[in-house]
């Protein structure tokens, strides 16, 4: 079980991209920083959907002006993040 | 408890890793955990630079650094090879290049990537930003 | 916590454009040297460092990737390239410098799985 | 500051330390030169590691650090010459540091 940890905007790196053609089922997304940019796009809003454990970072969010609607995406703020690294074997940044 | 070490391998101010790297290490001891080392790699070098000025109404990374190793005894180790390439050097380095000025002092350290190795060792996760 | 750690090394960066893939092979090199376990991956652009037609110095680049053929010294016997990566650049496995075992993309996961701790250049 | 030492009647430049700053500077002659600033008298085992070191250097673009160097010296020259004990026998203060200093070739990274 790794957590995947992505901090780039998919509108312009494909770190996203390269690591949801790797992701395991049982494996956990992270957005961060510009990645948050992500749920603005609807298809892929609804493809990470799919995932069975999306993360986003509230601070980050929140920052960037990103509404989370209430969904299958779980804001998190830094005390969460260290536990997530935790509660996963190993973390990745892309 | 359980202990971590941060790999930051980006710059200040260019990139917000660094920052995210510090929020990290502050709710990990907030927390209770231990934070092992903070190990600047590549650009993230420049953290250590203590030429940095920042203005007074931005967030002064460099200093939030400096209180958090001291509150929380978190060791900042620069990897030498890396921050020589990038003007990023100690008082002993540079005497030993001739060069009359000097940009890392304390807490920052100037350390070998084998010391990297050391703090993997002994903490539960590696977390690079 | 044991005395060695299985580290993986994930290459996602072509070579010259930063310094990721220089940086990342020191990385490789001295976790080595003070006895951690080292894997390397090639995935994406990373596969491009392994190029064997290189010739970096028309750019004052430094050579890194004549080095590739010394990780065997280093005990670096796992190294893992992505099929599907060299496929989308047009690269055979036979224009590589060093022999490297194919992998798809869908088994990278699999791999990490035993690897305790993961760095990405 | 710059550095150099003359050999031949030509100027060699190195660093501080002593290093060549070009590879192409160095002729096995040379080494001798090298070595006595060391302090180390150069055998044939010595000769051995040197040419070693810098053939590693030549191919690889890379000067072996000490666990390669003690592998690829145990292939080559099997196990009674590929051991950290033999090496540092004959370049007390680190074969890495030394051997390659007296080959010619850079200054080994801090780092390692």
């Amino acid at each position: 079980m790794i957590l995947h940890k992505v901090a780039s905007s998919p509108f312009s790196h494909r770190a996203l991209d390269h690591c949801l053609q790797r992701i395991h089922a049982t494996d956990g997304l992270l957005l961060t920083q510009d990645a948050v940019y992500g749920l603005m796009d609807k298809e892929l809003s609804t493809k990470l959907q799919q995932l069975e454990a999306v993360f986003v970072l509230k601070e980050d969010a929140e920052a960037r002006g990103i509404e989370i609607e209430p969904s299958t995406i779980q804001l998190i703020n830094y005390e969460q993040f260290v536990e997530l690294c935790l509660k996963y074997e190993k973390v990745i940044s892309w | 408890m359980s202990s971590f070490t941060l790999l930051v391998t980006s710059a200040p101010f260019s990139q917000q890793n660094a920052y995210s790297a510090y929020r990290f290490a502050n709710a990990a001891v907030q927390s209770k955990h231990k934070v092992n080392g903070i190990f600047f790699y590549q650009s993230g070098t420049i953290n250590g630079s203590n030429l940095q000025i920042t203005p007074s109404d931005e967030f002064d990374l460099f200093n939030a650094w400096k209180t958090l190793s001291q509150q929380y005894q978190v060791p900042l180790m620069v990897c030498v090879s890396a921050a020589s390439k990038r003007g990023i050097t100690s008082t002993e380095d540079a005497r030993d290049a001739d060069n009359p000025h000097f940009s890392l002092s304390a807490p920052f350290e100037s350390v070998g990537l084998g010391d990297l190795a050391n703090l993997i060792n002994n903490s539960d996760r590696l977390i690079q930003f | 916590m044991s005395q060695t750690n299985k580290i993986a090394i994930v290459n996602k960066s072509a070579p010259y454009g930063s310094s990721n893939g220089q940086e990342s092979l020191d990385m490789a090199l001295a976790m080595s040297n003070f006895a951690q376990e080292v894997s390397l991956f090639f995935i994406e652009d990373g596969v491009l460092q392994l190029l064997d037609t290189q010739r970096p110095t028309a750019i004052d680049a430094k050579a890194y990737h004549k080095t590739f053929k010394a990780l065997e010294f280093y005990d670096i016997e796992n190294i893992y390239v992505c099929k599907q990566s060299l496929a989308q650049r047009g690269i055979d496995s036979s224009q590589l410098c060093i022999t490297t075992t194919l992998i798809e993309t869908t088994e990278l996961p699999e791999l990490l799985a035993s690897q305790q701790q993961v760095m990405c250049f | 500051m710059e550095y150099h030492f003359e050999f031949s009647g030509k100027n060699i430049a190195t660093d501080k330390a002593g290093y060549l700053l070009n590879v192409e500077d160095w002729q096995t002659d040379m080494a001798p030169t090298l070595a006595q600033t060391e302090n180390i008298q150069l055998t044939d085992n010595h000769w051995e590691v040197v040419k070693f070191v810098r053939q590693f250097y030549l191919e690889f673009n890379t000067s072996p650090a000490m666990r390669a160097l003690v592998k690829a010296m145990a292939n080559e020259f099997g196990p009674e010459k590929g051991n950290s004990r033999y090496l540092f026998k004959l370049f007390p203060k680190g074969p890495a540091k030394q051997a390659t200093k007296i080959a010619g070739l850079p200054k080994p990274a801090k780092c390692l």
